[in-house]
């Protein structure tokens, strides 16, 4: 057990930390895209490496060697100073990495850089109303018509529909094909004519996500990732990748602090309530049990520098820590008894209203990335070796 | 022995049930919600129409003269149709304080116009249910200063206010120097708020000098919201079954799924006996007077942890689905989550029990 | 609602506890078996008609109309005087109902008296090592030979084996039909040579079960009860009958109230256990589910009385029932500290040590009598029309 | 960096695995405990050569002088073989009270014994955990009176006695005046029992005036404890997988049902963070002292939960087999559920938690 990263590693935090306090300054605050502030800001990162750090120069990135352990201490002292560590998004996080593995040359240089310097920002075409947890039926098509894919169909749950220049989506090109197989990766301006986002409106009341709907949406032929029929399994691996990002434990234990703090300073009868054991029993359970996960969260960590196996410790995250998240914030409302059920610009809200959206959101995110009935599927399945349903007969 | 409604009890459900069903379905219910609507008019005429409002008020003021078992058969219909109405409040707590501590003058005045559905009035008692340090209401020469929070059913006529003596009090909406405040929930089809009292001149209810008046006025109200919470949990099951059923995954109707089957099975499970407990509750409210305090409490914190557990499970049934505004499921989600909290949460509900029962 | 059980019950109500006042002294205590006082007093209660009571007199029996409420009755005031209510047993439960339906004139009058009255003791032979869930699967198979049954195989869970003069058992007959409808109900003699009777412990560290092996054992042909081939419904009917008896909330409830005993007696730390709110809580929870389930249970009595439909109350009641009682006695457990570990003999045992044996024996009956697993098929299938799960493809 | 386990420490982990599988299985700890045996003399001797004795006893006193991490690791193969071992007392708490607060003669004199195998020692600390009134032991001019309950790894051979001031003294078995009884508990591998002290002569640890000394004791057995709890979890939810996919019902193995599947599932899920728990809990005892109480509690008390949760479904996913004694799974339940209440159920355990935190 050695829970250091060592000198080496200690010296490149410093130098992390010295460039946050140098920098700090500059750093755009909140979400906003394209404002000169956050491009200066990415693209000062991209050349300092502490974004698109392994990418490699040609495309745009640092083109630094992987190093789990930089990586991470970038995220640290990032997420302690509370400053923004550059863009993250969809095209970022899930495009360019598999355009990196599978893309042409040509879509490489074409679309790595652009995207990374924030200039081409990115949705993703996946779900579909009769596709979700059974994502490989989708149904939107693309027929090859001369030159060109003709898209139509529908796709649900698109964050950034309404701000993204392209999107990345799954198509069947191949319907005579088993399912799996008949599906492919195309790329696409959202300016090409035929497309219409609806918003999405959800139960938290906000519209994070969209409906995109396609009605012969025009795509050059070469817009395809990988070959025809080959989509299942570009878009599978990144996949994966997402899902281990949902129930992030250090999310949630700054969540769990300020849990803390609210219980220590709303009163009801005049006690506080974290003085109401039955509450305060039930925040030591979450903490445990957070703690648990964070340690959980070293493990995996540590498994991947080592080369060692922790895939059944990785492959829990997503139910454990979506499952822990809901009810850390349903704590909260419960704890602040009629005062929970405050929402929007309600006066006397606490928290912003928080703890209502996050406790809604969250059981959205148990839902979504894979329901929890999928991932208990994948724990036995893959984690512990048991057999995959039988397939039903045919009637 | 007969453990279960009457025929005219199920009259009662099926003819508020076929109203709503038909005239404030889901849709009534969004309209009130989106617009903000201080009062949906045309449901609360039709709903007095049908008795509704005058459910328990004695037919000498122009009510119906039932019980409280008949006002949770309402309850459930409302909440199994999320309908946009005051009720809890404004039917049955308010009523039940008139008819039970009211003057003759008092009674005579409001409960035929509640009755009628002419005048709707709110309950402000949440400081004898758990007192909050900035919110407290004394009663001085005929007038009432301080803050009374979560008043149920606001944007009412008239309040029954609570001091801090537990003695109740009528004030009117429109009274000088009273200030109301809506307080923007999670639930969009009832309403709650925020009053302040400044020297308003109140009108106690004679009767309430007996603190135990206040008490069973809060017993009733918990049993509504938990009757409200077992239609909802119960519509919300329905909801789940039905869309399982026609929902196709994998190439099967996902609700031939073992995992499917079993949440719904969970939640038939825990949701069935509430049905015969609400049933109990609200008889032993009128005719048990010995176990009528105990069992309110604990139908309330026993239908909060049910009801949280149908809500969630349901939704998960739906998939993204259930998460979406597009079926609207979240209106009973929130629905069963204000019943949960209003008029205690289920822990602190529960240390009434306890107390109750000479165990603290 | 009427909760009344009108005039004429409570008449019927008063006679009951004359009885019971006036012979109390003569009925036997505990469990035995057989001794003149056990033979006695159900001698005297099918005279008043307090057991047996609507079983025809012509078959020993009292040949009372059948009354719910009545029965209802006899069944509280011998519980709240802890007075004997007679003999029980799966011959008395489970046999003579189903002889009475569909045995022959000849096996009425044979088996239905000497049973009511104690003199034969029987045992069931339904569930096999690996015929659990799956009943329908047994294997013991019967073959006729001339005028005989030829049985052999093995049974378990069988209990009273070692008391039991006779046994009822679910054999298999036609091995060539459909698995449902190869099977026959026989009954035979305990003593019918090639019977080996093997006592099963279980975690309570009780031998309550046994396990039955049958070699070449012969049976009259005459000893089956309907006919070939339909053992199966003969036996399913009833078992449903006995499902409905396990996780009784009168039974549950008492338990509670030994429980509130429990914590206000018991002290650590000089404080009450009872005065530790997060103890208190949970046994607040458990009252309100216990209240649930009681009020429950009357309106399946209701129902029944009035023909009113209330299947699905009826049919959660095994699975609530049996997971209540067992996380009440894990209360108990937890409340007591270390003490709660005690068990068997130990000096300092609490309750006999009942609340670590029924937490365990209620674990067994979570999974004996159709497992929770199986129970929620029923429900979802049953109860809320849910589609069965399709059949597997066969490999 | 590296979170886990070394070389050397995998390998002890592997040889003391391999030692209990080939001769401490199940058969030998059901021997055990039908025979009500006071000492499994084969088992000690053998783990004693393996070092498990002396794990934490320094070199200097003839033991292998590891830490609590290897303790945790050696803890979580003896909980998942049922072994019939004095450990967690004998092997840990006391000799890291020894090491931390005993005299040069205590130490000369025990250590070399306890790492040898050659004597087994047991602590009588509950009353520091949670006091019965009825148990109480007070120390007066070198001498112990009164009553000590729940004595871990009773029968041995020399006694931790912690008094009501939280002072540590040094008690042999065979002292004058000194009365104990087996107290029969659950699980039949490990005893635990009662000591009455009527002025029995005492070797007090001079180290352990500062009471930080025993609560430090007290930490390194729930970490024990709780890696012990670990071993039996998962050895359940292996037995669990192993036998529904042997177990056919229905015409297929059980573990093709969704619903078995994902019994398995949540086990797995609850119970593989517990592992990195346990490795921080048992390095930070040692190197990170500033977290190490806290971290030990919530991994008491959190093993506690998710070993009980284990203990039901792995059961209920044998159906009645695992109900009956043929497999023996039993003796694993149990063996979680005495983890779970000895030195501190979860409730208690986080009310300790919250106190650390000024929570309370």
């Amino acid at each position: 057990m050695d829970l250091s990263y060592g000198g080496e590693y200690e010296a490149f935090r410093g130098e992390v930390r010295d460039f946050i306090a140098d920098h700090a300054s500059q750093a755009p605050k909140g979400n906003g895209m394209r404002s000169k502030p956050v491009l200066d800001w990415q693209a000062l990162l991209i050349e300092k490496g502490y974004t698109a750090r392994t990418i490699p120069r040609e495309y745009g990135g640092h083109g630094a060697e992987p190093d789990i352990l930089k990586s991470r201490i970038i995220a640290e002292e990032f997420a302690n100073a509370q400053v923004s560590n550059g863009l993250g998004g969809q095209g970022i996080q899930m495009l360019v990495p598999t355009l990196l593995e599978i893309g042409t040359e040509e879509q490489k240089k074409r679309f790595i850089g652009p995207t990374l310097r924030g200039e081409i920002v990115w949705c993703q075409g996946y779900s579909e109303p009769n596709a979700g947890s059974d994502l490989a039926s989708l149904t939107t098509s693309a027929v090859l018509d001369g030159d060109e894919w003709v898209v139509n169909g529908q796709k649900i749950w698109t964050s950034t529909a309404k701000q993204a220049d392209w999107i990345f989506c799954l198509v069947r090109t191949e319907p005579e094909a088993p399912k799996h197989k008949g599906i492919s990766f195309l790329l696409f301006s959202m300016d090409t004519p035929g497309i219409e986002v609806r918003p999405l409106k959800t139960m938290t009341g906000d519209s994070t996500f969209n409906e995109v709907f396609f009605t012969d949406v025009r795509v050059p032929k070469q817009q395809i990732v990988g070959s025809r029929g080959e989509g299942w399994f570009v878009a599978n691996s990144i996949l994966r990748h997402e899902r281990g990002m949902l129930g992030d434990p250090n999310a949630t234990f700054s969540r769990l602090n300020a849990l803390i703090e609210l219980m220590q300073q709303e009163t009801v009868d005049s006690r506080r309530v974290i003085d109401n054991p039955v509450f305060r029993d039930r925040l030591m359970q979450i903490q445990g049990e957070v703690m648990a996960m964070r340690f959980n969260d070293m493990r995996i960590l540590s498994a991947k520098l080592n080369n060692k196996d922790a895939s059944l410790a990785g492959m829990i995250v997503k139910l454990q820590g979506t499952e822990l998240r809901h009810r850390l914030e349903g704590l909260a409302i419960d704890a602040l008894g009629e005062l929970g059920l405050l929402y929007e610009d309600s006066p006397l809200l606490r928290g912003q209203g928080a703890w209502q959206s996050q406790y809604m959101f969250y059981l959205g995110l148990i839902i979504g990335g894979g329901t929890s009935q999928i991932q208990k599927n994948i724990i036995s399945e893959r984690g512990l070796g048991m057999p995959r349903e039988p397939k039903p007969q045919q009637v | 022995m007969e453990f279960g409604l009457t025929e005219e009890q199920v009259l009662l459900q099926d003819s508020v049930g076929r109203y709503l069903a038909d005239h404030a379905s889901l849709d009534r219910a969004r309209q009130f919600a989106d617009g903000a609507e201080e009062r949906a008019a045309d449901v609360c005429t039709a709903l007095a129409e049908l008795g509704v409002s005058g459910l328990i008020i004695d037919e000498a003021y122009g009510g119906v003269g039932l019980k409280m078992l008949d006002a949770a058969i309402v309850a459930e219909q409302l909440g199994g149709n999320v309908t946009p109405i005051a009720f809890a409040a404004s039917a049955v707590m308010v009523p039940l304080a008139l008819q039970r501590a009211g003057s003759e003058a008092q009674k005579a005045h409001w409960l035929p116009l509640l009755a009628a559905g002419e005048a709707s009035a709110g309950a402000a008692v949440s400081e004898a249910v758990a007192a909050r340090e900035d919110a407290r209401i004394s009663a001085s020469g005929g007038t009432l200063t301080g803050r009374a929070l979560f008043v149920l059913d606001h944007a009412a006529d008239v309040y029954l206010v609570a001091d801090d003596r537990r003695k109740m009090h009528l004030v009117e909406a429109k009274a000088r120097g009273l200030t109301s405040t809506r307080l923007t929930s999670i639930d969009k089809t009832r309403h709650i708020g925020e009053l302040r009292f400044e020297g308003v001149a109140a009108d106690p209810l004679p009767g309430s000098d007996d603190p135990a008046v206040l008490a069973d006025v809060i017993d009733a109200g918990r049993i509504v919201l938990a009757a409200d919470t077992l239609g909802a949990a119960q519509n919300m099951l329905d909801q789940a079954v039905a869309y399982a059923g026609e929902r196709q995954q994998f190439g099967r109707v996902i609700a031939s799924f073992q995992a499917v089957k079993h949440m719904c099975a969970e939640m038939a499970a825990r949701l069935e006996p509430c049905r015969a407990m609400i049933w109990y509750a609200a008889h032993a409210f009128d005719e048990v007077p010995e176990e009528s305090r105990l069992t309110a409490c604990h139908t309330k914190a026993h239908l909060g942890e049910v009801g949280k557990f149908v809500a969630k499970t349901a939704t998960e049934v739906h998939g993204g689905m259930g998460f979406t505004d597009l079926l609207g499921l979240h209106y009973w989600f929130k629905r069963i989550g204000f019943n949960r909290q209003m008029l205690g949460g289920p822990e602190l509900v529960r240390e009434e029990a306890a107390r109750l029962q000479e165990l603290i």
